[in-house]
């Protein structure tokens, strides 16, 4: 066993970290959160430049990470500023099914991907699927060499700025059979697919994205026809690593801010944080910021078991994550008080990333469930 | 003891029904239920039609034409006005302002100003907090200094609740700064209107713009606009304080909040079965329901014992305190129970907000709700305060 | 609605807690806690002459209460000393099942038990049922005008001295079903009924009941065969509330001494109730013995109401307690200290009256799944 | 990172595997799954064998004998002793004195204590705390006054575990009453045969004796039983207290009892299915699971941070916490398990404590365990001064 980040992985995260405080403090970020795009290109291309889309894929796909440190030291820091830029819809979701299914041909996007020049989305859950992974009832029809694909996905983050989309789609089995779901590279503007997009209260923007007969060929199905929901499967424990190391840079944000406020904010003629019951609950969040971390590198050191081993600390980690999160985003804002409640205030967006973490890829009772379905198993 | 309703109660509720269906718009109760700010004219409409019933001034003494409801009373109006999701009343003139007034002010001040307070001619906003006095607010520092039949006041204050609609103030002004600073506070009522006071708004954190900053710069203000005795201001905060807090378990919100979550969970897809067969998610609904069901008899409990009129001390803080968690937890539950679709959100302040944003379930903004409601663990004398309040009356009598 | 206690019932209660802080002090009930017998003959007498038994009944049966604010009333007293005699078994639950079943023969038992003169026991649970009430495979089986009674009763309580047992026993139905389980009146000194008794922790004994063919003449039948069940739930419930009153009580003797120990211990030279920390966590006991007291009130308040609005408040307010109980008596010992670990300090055994409540008629759990059902219902 | 095991430390989970398999008693391993007090003499054949195996100096640098163990090794050995229920060793000598003699001790005294360690020669009880001197332990009054080349104590400790197994006691005495606390305190090895010594049973609200009040009166203690310098004991007692937290996450136990309590579970009937298809009582278990599995991996990054022999600092005081919260909570389960079965008691102390018990889940005393175990949280630095640490390191130094 061993505990200490290599060299490489290091200096990216302080790289990162440096490039994060020069470009993107709250103003800027704020401006970002309002803008019609929902994110910045000039960020995009920036990261893109510092390599970080590149640690997220592996040497034979062009990268030179793509492991599960790789994607936690990323997003740890990208979760510490805050940063609303879609690199795990593009980079870890879609672009991590694409390497993992893709042919050459396929996987070219992913170039580009890394150079920063395309967008990708992961068009796969429904408006019934809630965080059910199976739930599919988007249909892959072919005729004589050509798919149609009709359905509806719901809320498709990057789903607007998109120049491909990962779109799943049934082309055997029944409603939430694992077998049968394939995996289609769709462009953009086909027609016969649109986007009603919005914008989402923790930053960035998403779509329900509609598929009326969208017509491609059959090469663009991503791998063997129905066998897709194990990548999809992989991809999101891999976006759920993503994720999770995000929120924990977020709430260790959430933690110094608080920490911070504690030692200047003065009431009753000394700071608030000489009373001992904001000591003692100040003390409990960072106790329980190490379970965090731990659950972290547990789901991180974990990613290429097999899937009971991966998938049991994936849902450990994203359970406890949901259950831990909150409790740091609302004690935060609580020790705060009312300048925690301002848009202004950074922690204002740093909770609600927190927050609405655990609506993404299952809750924390979901992942409950789930975990103790996989511990049986 | 005895738990059921009397006749006369339950004939109260029927009037209530009946009140509510005639006189609530689908509109505004839409605009209630899925928590779209009121705008000023639908608020004004609501409480005149309550003064026209007799209603509006529930809680006020019979004296000032108030109509002394009991608890029971209290707690029927309020769960039928919340399930029916009528707007709440404004609170700052009618439950804040006026037991001070009632209590503390001269006649002249009470025949003057309780009346517009009914009849909608004044919208009471309250200078209170101030961005360096939060929880600490006998440290505030606004001045209001004497020239000759003035005050002239300076300073600012801020968390002000829909500052933006009002035309009046009452604010807590340091008038002594040469003694302790409890006894250098004075209650002094302002006219927005009045030179010199500006109002710029706070966005929350939801995007909402309901609370605001209000700046006074050499702003003159006549002395019969003290209430009671110059720089007894703070013995008149306390009593506000506690009359502020008697409404705070919001029974009737939760109660309907709940049903809302129950309803969700209902149709919400959950691994192929409804949501609300989820045992965890069941267990979550159940847990915070056996709390609610335990703090409405607290509080029928605690507004009996206090009596008409009266504002309890101790339990008041403790009815704050779990009142608020109850809510917050059911907050939490609401956006909990739409799953992916609490994410679709769009701002007041912010561009486009008039597109269409997704909501299948029809329920509304539920993480802005969320988030916007961790105020109610802060506001009105935050959580803290009620325990240090607590701890202190009951070890106090111990040492 | 009306929320002030008769004076009957205040006189009772003021009486009630002066004899026991007279007759019923640590000392003194440690000693009884170690007696071979587990209880005191005297203390019983006291109760029974104080007129306690008779508050617990209906004029028509003998007593001057019954209700249930009269069963709650006396138990919160009995909680607040931590009286261990056998009140809720003897009286509450075997006679509460006798009053409510029993032909006139039968209830003459009902006289010498508010007397003090007998002791009455409930044998129903049984090894396999653990919170199941409906769960009986004690069998009995009629042969001309005879009952045999077959079968094994688990954690009786006060079975040494009862001088009767009310037994259930199967005359129909499958194991677990509701119909088919017909009480009897059984003396304690029959054939073929043998006890193995044991202390317990909270106080008192109990003991495992083995019936090996007991024989009872057919009127010791209590109602009509097979239809007890609805007699066992409502008994159950009285036992519930007497229980949860009990549990209150024994709280607020938690509350008392945790808050009297806050300011007269001190540490680094001031009064441990100085500390914030300590006191936000006394504050909050204190707000959750508030909605304890509403849950007691809730349950003792809808006795007499229909089944399912009845056992809704019974199962939701016995959960409630168990979630309450347990912190208000961790809190308490932790706030103490090492000295409420010893067993001579009062909140010993106080504590473990509150956290052991939780293992009879149903834990939190148990009640929560329970609540539920009766919800949808 | 990588959280694999290597080859080598597999190897090393072999040799402890058959370690346990040869050298533990069935009788000796039932006793401590029962939670049944172990004999003086089973305690001290255990560490014989460990010694004799070289594992009992498992975490003592080389130069003393020690082997030296990483956080991995530790890691495998507490979980395997603990999955076999094997005897903990006794921490005083073990894991308490002997650091402090390691590093403020004189060769003399390391040559003579150290081995007697190791060999049983000595059992060794703490006395640092007294009835007035909890959490404050720096407000220890027990008196040791220089009387020609003695010291005469005078005084008490409280709370000493196993005292009355023990010959050997360390105290914390003062020496100096006109300095600041922490500066009048000296370390003391004493001979508990010592006229003057007695021993007085503390009996636990589960009732069973294994705490003792220590009373000293007028006891000589030559004076090459002081441990270092005079009025430096603070220093070394600090130092010991770090030490006395590293191993106090307890990784090893919380693991062994939750799959007890699983074991319960499945045969336990709880409405006709087990109680571990139970979807409340399997969250309960999920949930704590989750914590043990993140708590696990803390605890062998801050050791593994820390390297050998070093105590880790703030860390610690982390694992303590939420260590003994972890493990608090599953002795909740294990009793809440057995349901009604959890009531039957017999304690050392009481009469009639050979009756026969019913335990039919063959589990031994869960309710028994669960209250003892609140000492977890208020032992060895109670949580609340544990926190106190953790906020005065985190926040001094923003100030």
């Amino acid at each position: 066993m061993d505990f200490k980040l290599t060299e490489e992985r290091q200096m990216l995260s302080d790289t990162l970290r440096r490039y994060l405080s020069d470009k993107y403090d709250t103003k800027t970020r704020n401006a970002i959160l309002e803008s019609d795009k929902g994110f910045s290109d000039e960020i995009w291309t920036g990261l893109a430049e510092l390599g970080v889309i590149g640690a997220l894929f592996s040497e034979d796909d062009g990268g030179f990470g793509g492991g599960g440190f790789d994607i936690a030291v990323v997003f740890e820091e990208l979760g510490r500023a805050g940063v609303v830029e879609p690199m795990l819809d593009s980079a870890v979701l879609a672009g991590g099914a694409l390497a993992r299914i893709g042919n050459s041909a396929q996987k070219a996007h992913i170039e580009s991907l890394i150079g920063g020049e395309t967008q990708l989305a992961f068009a796969h859950a429904e408006p019934q699927s809630r965080y059910d992974l199976s739930d599919v009832q988007t249909v892959a029809d072919t005729q004589d060499g050509a798919v149609l694909l009709t359905g509806r996905k719901a809320v498709v983050m990057n789903a607007e700025a998109a120049d491909w989309f990962v779109v799943s789609a049934r082309e055997g089995g029944e409603a939430r059979d694992q077998n049968g779901i394939t995996l289609f590279l769709v462009p953009a503007d086909s027609d016969g697919l649109t986007i009603q997009g919005y914008p989402l209260i923790s930053g960035g923007r998403a779509g329900e994205v509609t598929l009326d007969g969208v017509q491609v060929p059959e090469s663009a199905r991503l791998g063997m026809p129905g066998m897709a929901f194990p990548v999809i499967e992989e991809a999101m424990a891999a976006a759920v690593v993503a994720q999770l190391a995000e929120t924990l840079g977020a709430m260790g944000t959430a933690c110094e801010l608080t920490q911070d406020y504690l030692v200047t904010r003065q009431q009753f003629g000394r700071p608030i944080g000489t009373f001992q019951a904001l000591q003692h609950r100040m003390a409990e969040m960072l106790i329980e910021m190490e379970q965090a971390r731990s659950a972290v590198i547990n789901a991180a050191g974990h990613i290429g078991s097999d899937r009971v081993v991966r998938e049991r600390h994936i849902s450990a980690a994203k359970s406890l994550m949901g259950r831990i999160g909150r409790l740091i985003a609302e004690e935060a804002i609580q020790m705060h008080g009312g300048i925690a409640m301002t848009q202004e205030y950074e922690l204002a967006h740093i909770a609600k990333r927190i927050v609405m973490a655990d609506h993404r890829f299952g809750d924390q009772d979901f992942h409950l469930e789930r975990f103790l379905d996989l511990s049986v198993a | 003891m005895d738990l059921s309703y009397t006749p006369e109660e339950e004939a109260f509720r029927v009037e209530v029904k009946e009140f509510l269906a005639a006189e609530l718009k689908p509109d505004v109760a839409d605009k209630v239920r899925l928590g779209r700010g009121l705008s000023k004219a639908d608020t004004e409409a609501w409480h005149a039609k309550l003064n026209a019933r007799g209603w509006l001034a529930a809680n006020w003494p019979a004296k000032f034409g108030g109509a002394e409801w009991g608890a029971a009373q209290r707690q029927i109006y309020e769960e039928e006005a919340c399930a029916a999701y009528a707007p709440r009343t404004v609170p700052f003139g009618l439950s804040m302002l006026a037991p001070v007034l009632q209590k503390f002010g001269s006649k002249e001040q009470q025949d003057h100003w309780l009346p517009r307070i009914l009849n909608g001619a004044d919208w009471w906003c309250q200078g209170y907090s101030e961005p360096g006095a939060g929880s600490d607010l006998a440290s505030l520092k606004c001045k209001a200094e004497r020239d000759g039949d003035h005050y002239v006041v300076n300073g600012q204050k801020t968390w002000t609740t829909l500052g933006q609609h009002a035309n009046m103030i009452f604010c807590l002004v340091r008038t002594d700064s040469d003694v302790k600073q409890q006894e250098g506070i004075s209650f002094l009522l302002i006219d927005m209107d009045t030179p010199g006071v500006e109002v710029r708004p706070i966005i929350l954190l939801d995007g909402t713009h309901e609370v605001n900053e209000v700046w006074f710069t050499d702003v003159r203000v006549p002395v019969e606009n003290l209430v009671g005795e110059e720089n007894k201001g703070w013995t008149y905060a306390k009593y506000l304080l506690t009359h502020e807090r008697t409404n705070i378990a919001g029974v009737g919100f939760s109660k309907a909040a709940l049903d809302s979550v129950k309803r969700v969970a209902r149709v919400a897809n959950d691994n192929g079965r409804p949501l609300i067969s989820n045992p965890h998610f069941a267990g979550r609904i159940a847990r915070v329901e056996m709390d609610l069901m335990a703090m409405e008899t607290s509080a029928l409990r605690i507004i009996a014992a206090a009596g008409a009129g009266e504002a309890p001390g101790l339990e008041a803080s403790m009815l704050k305190v779990k009142g608020s968690e109850i809510r917050q937890e059911i907050n939490d539950l609401s956006r909990r129970a739409v799953g992916p679709y609490a994410m679709p959100f769009a701002s007041e302040a912010m561009e486009g907000s008039n597109q269409p944003i997704p909501d299948p379930f029809d329920v509304g903004d539920t993480a802005g709700d969320y988030f916007n409601n961790r105020k109610l663990s802060i506001f009105g004398g935050s959580n803290e305060v009620q325990k240090n309040i607590i701890a202190k009356v009951t070890l106090g009598g111990r040492r």
